[in-house]
């Protein structure tokens, strides 16, 4: 073989977030080694059972039967679940893909404590066998409707381990699956021993996997690579070498929008990220006073100006949400739109007044103030419909008086322009933010901390590294900016991060907090509700009314601020490729690290001849 | 007597700019003085009376802040007349040790450290000699061994060496190429006095042998009486007294040379030696008239007042003082 | 015993005894750090993904054990030396159960290639000037030289790495900007690969060099004006030794003693990597992997990595000291 | 000490040019107390706006006044310098006389803490001491940690002289004027080590100073602080460079090489004039 | 009566290379001499390495014999604390070999004498500014200065021979027993050196100071001391009242030593 890259022509180079991998060699996904994941490995090898997307999807349907030749069937009280296998697909070196193989996954990760989907199956799984080689029946320890998610791909799901291979290992815990067989539609071509990137193949079989119900993949390649920090993967876009950019600054996409003719981005004009189905918000722990208070968390809300966090973070590509959900796909329209009317006659009581908090313009006051600048006029939207799309329906308004006087009610007060505790100490907050990891968010916690200071609080931002395992885990923060809602983007259902929001799993003060509900919030209101949803199955349309008794619940209550959705400013090169997913032809996620992504390569086309 | 070095009415200064005051140090302040062929020319005086200063500036050896301010120096190598003022840098470099050597003060660590000391013959040397490597150094051998050093030294380390041996070796260097003019400062202060005795009657032999020209400094008396034909003495600058060696020591004219005979202590005489009084003269202000006159016990009138020549009172014997030669002027 | 060979022994405890205790004291530092690796494996393990509370207690509990971490700090300090004693560093806790050793072997060839070709050529280029700058003092260009690379100095490296990097990568693109050797190139050894290799070497090398000369620079350039006025400088231009070679021979070979300490100490330095570097150009080497252990609360890998550049200063000063009196013959060691 | 200056920067260019670049820093720090702004306020201004009359470096994608901003930084940059500088410099004092002069068992004492403090790698402990202290990483903090990593090469460097002046016949003579240890070592040696003092805190500071910045960079500092390596750590986050905001990283980095040029010029002419040769050597021409 | 100093069987040996040499140096080898109760100028001569600065530096107590025994006033020397180094440095007091190294040379020279004043005072309290001054003149009053021609002047600012008698007068100024100096004069040129000298004889005559003189300059040391010893190698090879000896040396080693002054006496080279 030449010392020469591979045909241009014929790669698709896309961002591996990961970044540089550790231990290269790992590619035992079921086992965390210091190998990496978004390196294709999870996109273009690996495959399970379901798939729901985060967008539309392809074949006109969110929710994929991957492996699975149907939807999962459930006994009467959800403790049996029977699943039918596709015929005909079959691993990259040959061998047919059965239910013996889901059969050992399951098993060889029950009795391996350690492997990542071990506790999961421990935790559930009485027992599970293969019926038939197409057929595999799970008998569940307890009642559990939505069983199935953990073999339904959102960003990752339980993958297929192939059992001729792991059988022949000793320990399938120190295995690094070298040469890994895939039973996606590539196979591993090529990586860099220094974890730079991952070459993928098609394979020659590819109408032997699971993706060829949608046609033939178009790129032979696929690499996947660490381009380095954002202002590198800029450079490497506009020389044409970085096919999609994962994620970028707001300004490193302002300057590719501005400099390249090739880019493409989910919208075509403002935001153009991609709306991630994540909900940043202002988290406090609520364990701790004051904010245990839902009086201090609305105060500490209405003396926050959405439109200039907005500006000073995404810089005007902010996708608001005033509501717990994020505002993307399929929520716009199951829950964001609909709940409109309740956000607009919602009141609260400051003790003094009742004031209606929710402003439904904030949208078009953004869209009006970015249109002022000369540099973005023609790229933001007018359309009502396509400004709420864009920058979201609406947030609170600023009312430093209702604040006030929230703050009053809570025993708070004002002395010397400081607002002091009930206890009578100087209102003090530190706002944990993220640091450079996630510098968009670090600029929102600055900027509200200025805000809240300029009301005569002692705030300040402080970063942390490992924000999460540093502070949110151990409860070890006051006030953070992060995440705690994540829903599957293409389904309306909750139960996603709401299951793990009841209170049975709320961890003592000090305590490690499982993930999700970092700000340790327990309601009985809130109990009822998560309960009311494990009993009814993922797609009953009750799912949807109980979504909005939560939603109108943490408006009232306030446990954590949700800001807007986690926007990725995901870019891509029309240079060698189109056909890239856009909000005019959503049916997909581009954002490269989601395993759903494969659907891309089936809808790519080469946008020059061979 | 066939004079090999003139030196005229030389005058060298330090200039020096210390805390925003403008310093002069009149180091050599005109000295004439002529150095035969063959002879031995001793420079003797107290400490920091221009002894360094006036060797420098026969050497060429001027930097910054010292100046030659007026005078000439002129050389008769090889018949020809050089003056040293006049040449160009080159000139002068192609007359170093061909026919100019000069041993510095502090002759003991002048060797390079870090390297062995056969390099500092080549680099000073060699380029001189017309021969090839192996005859060069096998002159060199036959060199050292003359000066009674061992030739495998020249591949030791100047440190490896004692300072007697270190000054033997910068002698053997500046004698290598015979030059006709070799100038010394102190060359053995810091020895062991048996061990100078040795370098001593060394260095006389060479010179005899060579018949070279030979200046050299010492406040040493001792050092003088054995080694020097002729010895002049400087006090704060001047030449004040030029005598060959047995009249200096036997018949003295200068009160300082006086004083300066007088006070060495000898043994076997237990007699009481005088310690002369007074400061050296500071020689950024020196004081008028005759320098010395502020400590002399001679001292008149017109002393303070005016400078005293040097006047030649007998063939070859030079002094400048009214006590001595009246006011001839 | 020869008492050239005493010495070298008698040093050699020394050495033994310093990276004692500066292993010990990274030991202690390193297991203080908050970042626990299981709750980081968990943290990785359920990004994005699936996370019952309950399977995540089960899972806390069985990565705990896997791990190894059972023990009192000073069982495990006790073992760490054991395990040392026979060269092994233990398994990593964030790419678990692949060995230390083996993740920082793969690394640390690219580290020592890049930085120690280019900690000599900055030494070589640094100390020339010097020794120029400080011999020929009047001389515009040498000063103009001299400033740049000391105007160069303060530049934050992140800074000067990026503004190359924009310059040779972007606005003139001629060389490669990111990683060790071309995407998807053929790893067996050929001519091609080297010359790819240097390739991709000469930005980060070149930085590295930039920031680098300026303070070589400065210290020869001052060694160099002490040396100038010593006995034997001024014996040798009087003795009409050609300028090179007094420049040569006798000023820069003085001046250069004391700067091969400094060489040995940037030498052994090598082996913390250098981040920013790795960071700006995608350079392969241990600095990211470091950033990345202590990110992990991996500490069996970053008390892996704190030993070697241990080990590599100390050892880089040892061996200076056991060939200094090579380098300057007055050094006794009798 | 008048005159000294005024006959240095009559006669010494670098000397004039240290003083006058120095003198840049110092009236920028000075006028950091007048800012119009507050120092960590942002969106006050027009983001992006290029150097001109109204805004003379012009404002930062932060809103900021990239003038006044840079005199803050510059003021907290200074000052953490110089107080890392300063506290090692102390340590390495007393650690560098104190073993060269004592000697035995206590020179070999210190001189093995002292190595082990070279050898120790100072940048995964910095930031496991980031981890560990979080919020109590404050830039005091950050002082006392860096002081304490950056003082052993410069010990070793004050012992060496040390060592040569217990041997000079001065401190004998001092021994038996019955001085005690603690006024030798502070009365008769500091004078001696000062110009090694000077000459490596430009180099300490230029260490500490870049230290910061990388960590900066890394994010592992107080992001409330107006440093130098925070504001390119801003500038960085928003991706400065690329997006054409250049004067947002050029004038700090100006202003970082202004100072060290001002330190550099001003200590090689001052030591140039301790140094009666090269004085000396200098008027001649 | 006692000996003011007695050294009996005293050697000294130095381990070279510090503490990674392991090379032996016999620098004194079982020496033994002493200094009388009256006042006396006790010279030592001997080739350079002799051992001479060695035997100074036992004496004051600078480093300890490795064998033998060291009396002063008939108790043995033996320095542990601090008051009982301040007690034998008010007896014993050097006069160092370079005068212009003697002092630093950025700090005034007064300080020394002021210093000194303040630390070896006699009677019962710490004397203040102005008795260390009184004290300080009156020892420089002894070397014929007065603390007016010494007062704030930097070591530049002095000649060499000022500056040694300066030396001179702090080692007089906790009015010692015992002055050692160390090659006193080797440094300084011909004409200050019987200044100098000189200058000793005063002191032992008025003050009934006793002091060893180091040297290498048989001339002086004929001239101003009472006895004499000869060293060679660590060893006394000769030793006796300094004129007769020198007049006549025994030992061969003692009269090539003599053999190897050089006599300005122009005569005798002639
Ligand atoms: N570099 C210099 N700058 C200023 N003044 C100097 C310099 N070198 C010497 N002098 C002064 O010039 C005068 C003569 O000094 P020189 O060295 O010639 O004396 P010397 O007779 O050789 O003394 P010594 O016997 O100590 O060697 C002295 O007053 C000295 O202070
Ligand atoms: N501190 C020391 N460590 C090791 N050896 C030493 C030390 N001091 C002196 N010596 C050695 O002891 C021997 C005697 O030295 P000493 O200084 O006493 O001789 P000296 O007679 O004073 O010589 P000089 O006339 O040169 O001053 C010499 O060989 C010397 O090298
Ligand atoms: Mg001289
Ligand atoms: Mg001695
Ligand atoms: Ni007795």
């Amino acid at each position: 073989e030449d010392y020469t890259s591979l045909p241009r022509k014929e790669t698709l180079i896309v961002e591996n977030p990961e970044g540089t991998i550790k231990n290269p060699g790992w590619f035992n996904i079921w086992v965390n080694g210091g190998g990496g994941v978004s390196t294709g490995l999870q996109q273009l090898t690996m495959d399970t059972l379901w798939y729901i997307d985060p967008e539309q999807g392809l074949g006109g349907a969110t929710w994929d039967n991957s492996l699975a030749a149907d939807k999962p069937q459930y006994n009467a009280d959800f403790t049996e679940m029977t699943v039918k296998l596709r015929k005909g697909l079959f691993w990259s070196d040959g061998a047919e893909f059965t239910a013996d193989d889901v059969v050992y996954t399951v098993k060889t990760q029950m009795d391996h404590p350690g492997m990542i989907w071990s506790a999961a199956f421990s935790v559930q799984v009485a027992s599970v066998e293969a019926t038939d080689p197409y057929t595999v029946v799970f008998k569940l320890k307890k009642p559990n409707a939505r069983f199935h998610s953990i073999f339904t791909v959102r960003w990752n799901g339980a993958w297929i381990m192939p059992k001729h291979v792991f059988e022949k290992v000793a320990d399938p815990l120190r295995y690094d699956f070298a040469n890994p067989v895939s039973l996606g539609a590539y196979k591993l071509k090529a990586y860099d021993p220094q974890g730079k990137w991952y070459t993928w193949e098609k394979r020659d079989d590819w109408q032997r996997s699971s993706l060829a119900r949608f046609g033939e993949p178009a790129p032979k390649y696929v690499t996947y690579t660490d381009p380095g920090p954002p202002d590198k993967r800029t450079i490497a876009q506009l020389e044409h070498n970085l096919d999609i950019i994962h994620d970028n600054t707001p300004e490193g996409m302002f300057t590719l929008k501005e400099k390249s003719k090739t880019i493409e981005t989910w919208f075509p004009g403002f935001p153009f990220a991609h709306p991630d189905p994540t909900l940043p918000a202002v988290i406090f722990n609520t364990q701790n006073p004051p904010f245990d208070n839902a009086d201090v968390r609305w105060a500490l809300a209405l003396l926050i100006d959405i439109k200039a966090v907005d500006m000073a973070s995404y810089r005007g590509t902010a996708t608001l949400s005033a509501l717990g959900v994020p505002p993307t796909a399929a929520t716009m329209k199951d829950y964001q739109e609909p709940m409109q009317d309740w956000l607009k006659n919602f009141e609260i009581d400051t003790g003094k007044s009742k004031i209606k908090p929710y402003d439904p313009t904030v949208g078009q006051q953004i869209a009006d103030l970015l249109r002022k600048q000369p540099k973005f006029k023609d790229q933001i939207p007018s359309d009502p419909q396509a400004i709420s799309n864009a920058f979201g329906y609406g947030w609170w308004k600023p009312n430093p008086k209702a604040a006030g006087e929230l703050l009053e009610k809570a025993g708070f007060k004002k002395s010397g322009g400081k607002w002091m505790t009930p206890d009578g100490q100087p209102f003090k907050i530190r706002i944990t933010v993220e640091g450079d990891t996630r510098s968009v968010f670090t600029r929102a916690g600055t900027l509200i901390a200025q805000q809240w200071a300029a009301f005569g609080i002692d705030a300040k931002a402080v970063p942390t590294e490992k924000l999460w395992q540093v502070a949110l885990q151990p409860g070890d923060f006051q006030v953070a900016i992060a995440w705690s809602v994540e829903t599957w983007g293409g389904d309306p259902d909750l139960s996603f991060f709401l299951d793990s929001w009841h209170s049975q799993f709320v961890a003592k003060k000090g305590e490690v907090q499982p993930p999700r509900n970092w700000q340790r919030w327990s309601n009985p209101e809130l109990d009822k509700i998560i309960e009311s949803i494990r009993g009814i199955s993922a797609d009953d349309p009750k799912g949807l009314e109980l979504g909005k008794d939560y939603l109108k619940l943490v408006a009232r209550e306030m446990p954590t601020i949700p800001l807007m959705s986690y926007n990725v400013f995901t870019s891509m090169d029309t240079t060698y490729w189109t056909g890239y997913p856009t909000i005019k032809d959503p049916y997909t996620d581009p954002v490269p690290n989601w395993a759903n992504s494969r659907l891309m390569m089936v809808k790519l086309k080469p946008a020059q001849p061979k | 007597m066939q004079p090999l070095v003139e030196i005229e009415n030389l005058k060298a200064y330090y200039r020096a700019f210390l805390y925003g005051v403008d310093r002069e140090v009149r180091a050599v302040d005109d000295i004439s003085l002529t150095i035969a062929r063959g002879e031995v020319y001793g420079v003797a005086g107290e400490s920091s009376s221009g002894k360094t200063t006036l060797i420098k500036t026969i050497a060429g050896a001027i930097r910054p802040p010292l100046r030659v301010v007026s005078g000439s120096v002129k050389f008769h190598f090889g018949g020809g007349t050089q003056d040293l003022y006049a040449m160009t840098p080159e000139e002068r470099v192609a007359l170093r040790w061909k026919h100019l050597s000069y041993i510095m003060q502090g002759s003991m660590n002048v060797l390079n450290p870090v390297r062995r000391i056969r390099h500092s013959f080549t680099d000073f040397a060699f380029r001189h000699m017309k021969v090839s490597k192996s005859v060069f150094f096998e002159k060199v051998a036959n060199h050292l061994q003359r000066l009674k050093l061992d030739p495998q030294l020249l591949d030791a380390y100047p440190h490896e060496l004692s300072g007697g041996m270190r000054q033997r070796m910068t002698i053997a260097l500046a004698t290598i190429l015979t030059p006709e003019f070799i100038i010394a400062d102190e060359p053995t202060t810091a020895l062991d006095v048996i061990v100078q005795r040795d370098v001593l009657t060394m260095i006389r032999d060479i010179q005899r042998e060579m018949g070279s020209s030979f200046l050299f400094v010492t406040h040493d008396m001792g050092v003088h009486a054995t080694v020097s034909d002729r010895i002049g003495i400087v006090y704060a600058g001047r030449l004040v007294e030029e005598a060959p060696t047995a009249k200096l020591f036997s018949a003295p004219l200068h009160p300082y040379t006086q004083h300066l005979v007088g006070s060495l202590p000898k043994i076997g005489d237990p007699s009481t030696r005088p310690s002369l009084e007074g400061r050296p003269p500071n020689l950024a202000v020196p004081p008028e008239g005759c320098r010395f006159h502020p400590r002399c016990p001679k001292r008149m009138d017109i002393c303070s007042q005016k400078v005293p020549p040097l006047v030649t009172v007998e063939p070859g014997r030079r002094v400048a003082c009214f006590a001595v030669t009246g006011d001839q002027l | 015993m020869t008492p050239y060979l005493i010495f070298v022994l008698k040093r050699f405890g020394q050495f033994l005894l310093v990276v004692f205790l500066g292993v010990t004291i990274t030991f202690f530092v390193t297991h203080l750090t908050p970042i626990d690796p299981v709750e980081e494996s968990i943290g990785a393990i359920t990004q994005m993904g699936q996370s019952d509370p309950n399977a995540i207690e089960l899972m806390r509990q069985s990565l705990r054990e896997l791990y190894g971490m059972e023990g009192s700090i000073w069982q495990q300090y006790l073992h760490f030396w054991l395990r040392l004693a026979t060269g092994d560093l233990g398994p990593s806790l964030s790419a678990f159960p692949t060995p230390v050793t083996t993740i920082i072997l793969r690394s640390l060839p690219w580290t020592i290639g890049l930085m120690a070709v280019s900690t000599l050529i900055t030494f070589v280029l640094g100390n020339a000037i010097g020794a120029l700058a400080g011999y020929y003092r009047k001389t515009m260009v040498l000063k103009a030289v001299s400033l740049v690379f000391i105007a160069l100095l303060p530049i934050p490296y992140y800074i000067l790495a990026f503004v190359l990097l924009i310059i040779f990568g972007y606005l003139w693109p001629v060389l490669p900007i990111n990683g060790g050797y071309e995407m998807n190139a053929n790893l067996n050894l050929s001519f091609a690969l080297v010359l790819d290799i240097l390739k991709h070497s000469i930005l980060p090398a070149l930085s590295l060099i930039l920031v680098g000369a300026g303070s070589w620079l400065i210290g020869m350039r001052a060694l160099v004006s002490n040396v100038i006025t010593d006995d034997y400088v001024v014996f040798a231009e009087l003795g009409g030794v050609p300028k090179g070679k007094i420049l040569r021979s006798y000023i820069a070979r003085n001046a250069m003693v004391p700067q091969f300490t400094g060489l040995a100490m940037s030498l052994g330095g090598i082996f913390n990597g250098t981040v920013i570097t790795e960071i700006v150009f995608g350079y392969p080497g241990i600095g990211n992997l470091l950033i990345s252990a202590v990110h992990a609360g991996d500490y069996s890998l970053v008390l892996g990595l704190g030993a070697l550049s241990i080990v590599g200063v100390a050892a880089a000063v040892f061996i200076i000291d056991v060939l200094s009196p090579l380098i300057d013959p007055r050094i006794k060691v009798e | 000490m008048f005159t000294i200056i005024r006959d240095l920067a009559r006669q010494n260019m670098e000397f004039l040019c240290g003083l006058l670049l120095f003198a840049v820093i110092v009236a920028a720090v000075i006028l950091s107390y007048f800012s119009p702004y507050g120092a960590t306020d942002i969106y006050l201004l027009p983001p992006d706006m290029p150097p001109g009359s109204e805004y003379w470096l012009g404002t930062t994608s932060r809103g900021q006044d990239v003038f006044w901003q840079l005199t803050i930084a510059l003021r907290n940059t200074l000052f953490f310098g110089i107080g890392v500088a300063f506290l090692s410099r102390i340590i390495s004092l007393v650690v560098g006389l104190v073993a060269g002069y004592a000697g035995g068992a206590v020179d070999r004492v210190l001189m093995a803490i002292n190595d082990s403090v070279m050898v120790i790698p100072q940048f995964p402990l910095l930031i496991l001491f980031y981890f560990v202290l979080k919020d109590n990483m404050t830039w005091a903090v950050l002082i006392v940690i860096m002081a304490s990593l950056g003082w052993s090469y410069d010990a070793r460097l004050i012992r060496s002289v040390a060592l040569g002046l217990k041997s000079r016949p001065f401190t004998t003579q001092s021994v038996y004027s019955g001085m005690t240890m603690r006024k030798i070592l502070v009365e008769e040696h500091l004078p001696y080590v000062l110009p090694i003092v000077f000459a490596t805190t430009m180099n300490n500071m230029i260490w500490s100073i870049g230290m910061e910045i990388t960590l900066s960079v890394l994010g592992f500092t107080d992001i409330e602080t107006p440093t130098m390596g925070m504001m390119i750590y801003w500038a960085n986050a928003h991706s400065a460079l690329i997006s054409g905001i250049w004067w947002w990283v050029a004038a700090p980095v100006a202003v970082i090489v202004i100072l060290f040029l001002a330190l550099f010029l001003l200590s090689m002419s001052m030591n140039e004039y301790n140094d009666p040769r090269s004085r000396l050597n200098r008027m001649g021409s | 009566m006692t000996a003011l100093l007695h050294l009996s069987n005293v050697t000294k040996v130095y381990r070279q290379g510090g503490m990674l040499g392991r090379r032996l140096i016999t620098a004194v080898k079982d020496v033994s001499f002493e200094v009388g109760a009256e006042p006396e100028i006790l010279s030592i001569v001997g080739e350079s390495g002799s051992g001479k600065s060695t035997i100074a530096a036992m004496i004051l107590g600078q480093t300890t014999p490795t064998e033998g025994r060291l009396e002063f006033a008939g108790k043995t020397v033996s320095i542990h604390s601090r008051s009982e180094r301040t007690a034998f440095m008010k007896e014993v007091q050097p006069v160092l070999q370079n005068p212009f190294e003697a002092f630093n040379p950025l700090k005034r020279v007064d300080r020394y004498l002021f210093e000194t004043a303040r630390n070896f005072y006699t009677s019962g309290k710490r004397p203040d500014r102005k008795e260390a001054e009184r004290m300080a003149d009156a020892a420089l009053h002894h070397v014929g200065l007065t603390l007016e021609e010494v007062k704030g002047r930097f070591p530049h600012e002095l000649s060499g021979g000022q500056l040694q008698r300066v030396a001179i007068a702090r080692a007089l100024i906790p009015q010692p027993r015992l002055l050692v100096a160390d090659e006193p004069v080797s440094m300084v040129d011909a004409s200050l050196r019987m200044a100098i000298v000189n200058l000793f004889g005063r002191l032992k005559n008025e003050l009934g100071l006793s002091i060893i003189y180091i040297t290498h300059d048989l001339a002086t040391a004929y001239y101003i001391s009472d006895n004499i010893i000869i060293m060679r190698k660590g060893e006394i090879v000769e030793r006796g009242q300094a004129r007769p000896v020198l007049d006549n040396p025994q030992h061969p080693y003692s009269r090539a030593l003599k053999d190897a002054v050089l006599a300005a006496d122009f005569s005798a080279v002639a």
